[in-house]
């Protein structure tokens, strides 16, 4: 029995469950030399901003216990030379192609997606209002749930690409946040981007991030993350993405059973570029061994 | 799909100094296609005590033996962990990764920079072009170190026949002070030519902006070789950036190796 | 040179800046038979409610990666065997011991202060308004800044104590709600109770905690833990006490580099019994080593 | 301050069998205090994966030589690092901790029960008795694991001449079945006397549950250890509790001794 790993957000169909985090496998690219990007349910990119962005001086990252910190300030090639010299190598994939979006004012989201609209080679956009490494807009439209409503919501009014809300974990509430995007017309919602922190040199008497705080990410946030997706899946009725320290095959099968109809890999990629089509092969080999014909069926399905 | 996760079974460990190690690897892929300047993200274990890779150069390849080395100093977790590696250990590596340092003509001289471990990429760089029949005598090699007992492999370079020139910075053995200011010296001196010369440089971070510096003031034609702390290793994260005269520039992918003179390091 | 580790919170001098975090100490005495209790700055108990509280089913802990999660969900003997039966035990200390209150209504936070006010042995409450693991009340009055401030106000009008205010790290922006209990009359601000976190049972299906969610700690979260600390402590007048992952010297340096006058060691207790004292020697040796005259002379030194 | 963070040197590591394995631990402290039941919380390494320290029962002591044993199984990454400890390593202990079993008088009878690694602590027990010359025709060993592989330390207890029974789960020998059933039928045939016998059991805890049905339904003075997931392990933390008929009691610090027919396991 070939189980059936395959996964539905909006009208598009995906292989398999297994995305790629948004930041952690630029455009694609580079990890194409290790394995064919064909295998992955999809590829997300990093954020993509309307004018290219240099990003934070460096140190722009450091190790903390079973995670990283990581402050890169958002830089990317802006939307024009995105869709001119990485949209390209994307387009010819048979995998699906998400594109992540940031701003710092609604306009900005926008006009972004305004540019991106219709391009060849685009299946969807992930919407980051979450950010923590910019100073305006960003993480700010993802803590308040009327400004996340009114992002989405512009957003939605200007696109005809499903869309995925990521949602920033640095929040009291995150059903209400969730639910506020749900009601804008997000497709799907994922989580968690990265937690605020901060790590110190204590012989330089220094932030180690020149940024001074950065994006908790990797296996010390998996906790946070899965108490994240199963809020959230049990209150809205679009799917939700899980991520936060996914390193395996076991790992993502808990975000699953936990309510997350997909998983994305961020961090676990630095650590083994494979991780992502291990985790592939994983859920396909669990599924078999378990006698599982849809992956679908496993969503939601932890036992309280 | 032309690079891979690369399984490499660790031949030998050696210890060559305090808390200085040599790692002998076995890996035909790796000894294949190592250039001078490339170097490797490595795994030191299975758990997430450290969580990422580790970046070493590439420090001799023994292309015969399918076996490459890696010349390491322990200064925390990560180094100490593959210092008590036992052969016959699988060592999960990427590698090659980075570019290479660009080689120079037959008839032209060769001036390197060493400090501390940043011998580990130069002593590749002057055994390649000792095999490709470059005169030694148009080698000159400095090497500078905090103490006589970092010194390492000098009785290997002095075998060659390049020129030495060692400086320790308590003044223990040789010149007395920085790598740098001796290499200024002799430069002022017009005991080195400039024309016609290439030079490579390796090493900490501040004597390496020093390099930098000189570069751009005698117009050297100067690759440097850079550290930066590494995520991913492949490029994909825009986490290790050093800055240029042309904007950030990955260290990974763009790099570690660099012209001197476009590097902004502060 | 004897280097100054005394630090002040209200008018409670306290010989050094190493406390006990609540809830992983139980009332002082099981780590009185491993070391010198007097040795610490002080101690805080675990959290008391009115009533005893029996907390969760088992099983209430589980490991994470760098971390673990809790869910013990409050259990305490109440306040009247509290004062019975653990009070004569720290009366007899010489170090300075904090109860930490907690409580589902604000009624409740008052009346288990007023039973606490002149007892002898008491030198300062820390009034936990940060729990992630009951019900009702405890993390919400954390998540509001009214409600923190209500709290807070509530207990500081009917005590004469000095009030510590433990905060929670689950909250869009700690800085609003630490202006909140300063401006309630709080003494002190303390920094991080756990992060919400869940973990699951692949092979059960079913979370590992009998509560599903529980609270995170342990170095996991100190990169969270540094960044609100420092972020507060630039804002508020009143002393921080910084926690959540300290488990050496250099971690409660870091702290204190960060702005935290006092720090708190917690799952710290559990690897190794002794880890509070040894912070108190290391802190002593560091000041020794590098002439710092008065511990309180690092306080927020970080260069930014 | 009588208890404190013991430093043992590592003595020897046997491998007895597929993932078991027996330590022998040199520490004239733990080896003089410790009693059948304690145990001790191990902290396998000093990084933080994993991080909390892991529990143990003490197996055997040796106090002429000053040395105890641990017996443990592999099934995680604490247990498989400990399995890769060499002897001179030094371990970090806090030992003993807990209760001990209170101990028959010389004219009861003995029966004991245990479930694949239940064995470490009873082993010291029975252990125990002999040595205070106890009648080995006394004692009743109960001694069940899944298939006959796992069967430890048999020839030890046959040689000491008290009475054993075993069982395996597959039936590959003794028995076939839990070895809660085969006790049944022996206390159903009345072949095991109730009165002026103390029970002791020790397993995984579906078993400890049938055994605590068994005890509260023949009113059998029996004494089982539990195990929990263990924090602190000293009872500072309240996270280790079993529920009994009297509430939570942390099985640490009030155990992890239970009488069997207090506790309430689900
Ligand atoms: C391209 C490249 C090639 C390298 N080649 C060699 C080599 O041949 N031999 C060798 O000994 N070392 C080399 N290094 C440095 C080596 O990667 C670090 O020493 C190692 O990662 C330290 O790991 P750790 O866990 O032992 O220490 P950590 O705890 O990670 O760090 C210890 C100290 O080193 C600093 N550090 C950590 N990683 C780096 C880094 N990548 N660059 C600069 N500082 C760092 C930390 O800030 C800290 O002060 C290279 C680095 C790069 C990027
Ligand atoms: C008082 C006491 C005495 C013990 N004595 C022994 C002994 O003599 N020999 C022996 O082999 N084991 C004993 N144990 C169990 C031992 O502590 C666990 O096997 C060990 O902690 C597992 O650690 P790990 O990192 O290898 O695996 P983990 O990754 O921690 O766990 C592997 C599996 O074991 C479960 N587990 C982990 N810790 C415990 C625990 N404390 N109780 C029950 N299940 C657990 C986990 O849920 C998981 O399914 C004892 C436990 C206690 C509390
Ligand atoms: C180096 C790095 C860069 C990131 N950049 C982005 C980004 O540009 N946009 C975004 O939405 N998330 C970004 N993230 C967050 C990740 O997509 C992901 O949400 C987070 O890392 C948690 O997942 P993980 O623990 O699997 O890494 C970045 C993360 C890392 C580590
Ligand atoms: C087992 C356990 C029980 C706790 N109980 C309480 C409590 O009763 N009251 C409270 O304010 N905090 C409680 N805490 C939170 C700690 O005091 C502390 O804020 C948190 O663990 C972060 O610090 P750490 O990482 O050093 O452990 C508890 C933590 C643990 C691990
Ligand atoms: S380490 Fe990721 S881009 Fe260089
Ligand atoms: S383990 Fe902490 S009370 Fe038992």
């Amino acid at each position: 029995m070939i189980p059936d790993l395959s996964v539905k957000i909006g009208k598009v169909k995906f292989s398999n469950p297994v995305l790629v985090a948004s930041g952690t496998f630029g455009y694609g690219e580079e990890y194409g030399a290790f394995f064919d990007l064909n295998k992955l349910g999809g590829i997300i990119t990093k954020s993509i901003t309307l004018n290219p962005r240099e990003g934070h001086l460096p140190p722009r990252t450091c190790e903390t216990p079973s995670g990283m910190l990581n402050a890169i300030g958002l830089a990317n090639v802006g939307v024009k030379r995105f869709i001119q010299e990485k949209l390209p190598f994307l387009r010819n994939l048979k995998t699906k192609v998400i594109v992540n979006v940031a701003g710092s004012s609604i306009d900005e989201y926008v006009e972004v997606v305004k540019r991106l609209e219709g391009k060849k080679g685009i299946d969807l956009l992930e919407i980051n209002i979450s950010c923590p490494n910019v100073k305006q807009g960003g993480i700010t439209f993802g803590s308040d749930p009327k400004c996340a409503y009114d992002c989405i919501k512009a957003v939605r009014d200007n696109s005809t690409y499903p869309i995925i809300a990521k949602l920033s974990p640095n929040v009291a509430d995150i059903v209400e946040i969730a639910l506020a995007v749900e009601e804008a017309g997000a497709d799907a919602i994922s989580l968690i981007n990265t937690l605020v922190g901060m790590a110190i040199d204590l012989e330089a008497k220094k932030p180690r991030l020149s940024n001074i705080t950065g994006g908790l990410s990797g296996p010390a946030i998996k906790p946070v993350a899965l108490a994240m997706v199963w809020k959230t899946a049990s209150k809205v009725k679009i799917p939700v993405i899980g991520l936060g320290g996914i390193m395996n095959t076991q790992d993502a099968l808990e975000f699953i059973l936990a309510g997350a109809s997909m998983i994305q890999v961020g961090t676990g990629n630095f650590v083994d570029p494979e991780c992502s089509v291990k985790i592939v092969e994983g859920l396909k080999e669990y599924c078999q061994e378990k006698k599982i014909k849809k992956i679908t069926d496993l969503v939601g399905k932890l036992k309280t | 799909m032309n690079q891979r996760n690369e399984e490499g079974l660790l031949l030998s460990v050696e210890n060559l100094g305090e808390k200085l190690f040599r790692l002998k690897i076995y890996s035909p892929e790796i000894a294949k296609k190592a250039l001078p300047g490339n170097f490797c993200h490595l795994r030191v274990n299975e758990s997430y005590s450290p969580l990422l890779r580790r970046a070493f150069s590439i420090h001799q390849v023994e292309t015969e033996k399918n076996s490459f080395e890696l010349l390491f100093k322990v200064v925390g977790p990560g180094t100490q962990i593959l210092s008590e590696k036992k052969p016959g250990e699988k060592i999960d590596l990427l590698a090659p990764l980075g570019n290479s340092f660009s080689f120079p003509e037959k008839d032209e001289n060769t001036v390197l920079l060493a400090g501390g471990m940043g011998i580990a990429p130069l002593f590749y760089l002057v055994s390649s072009l000792l095999e490709k029949k470059f005169d030694p005598q148009k080698i000159s090699f400095f090497f500078g170190v905090k103490k006589k007992d970092e010194y390492l492999l000098v009785n290997d370079m002095v075998s060659t026949g390049i020129r030495l020139h060692l400086a320790t910075e308590d003044g223990s053995s040789g010149y007395k002070g920085m790598i740098t200011e001796l290499f200024f010296q002799e430069l002022r001196a017009r005991r080195l030519k400039t024309k016609r010369t290439r030079f490579y440089a390796c090493g900490p971070n501040p004597m390496l902006k020093k390099v930098s510096e000189i570069s751009r003031k005698f117009k050297l034609d100067c690759q440097i070789s850079l550290e930066s702390h590494m995520p991913c290793g492949v490029g994909a994260c825009i986490g290790c950036v050093v800055n240029t005269i042309k904007g950030y520039k990955r260290v990974c992918k763009d790099g570690p190796v660099f012209d001197a003179r476009e590097v902004i390091l502060d």
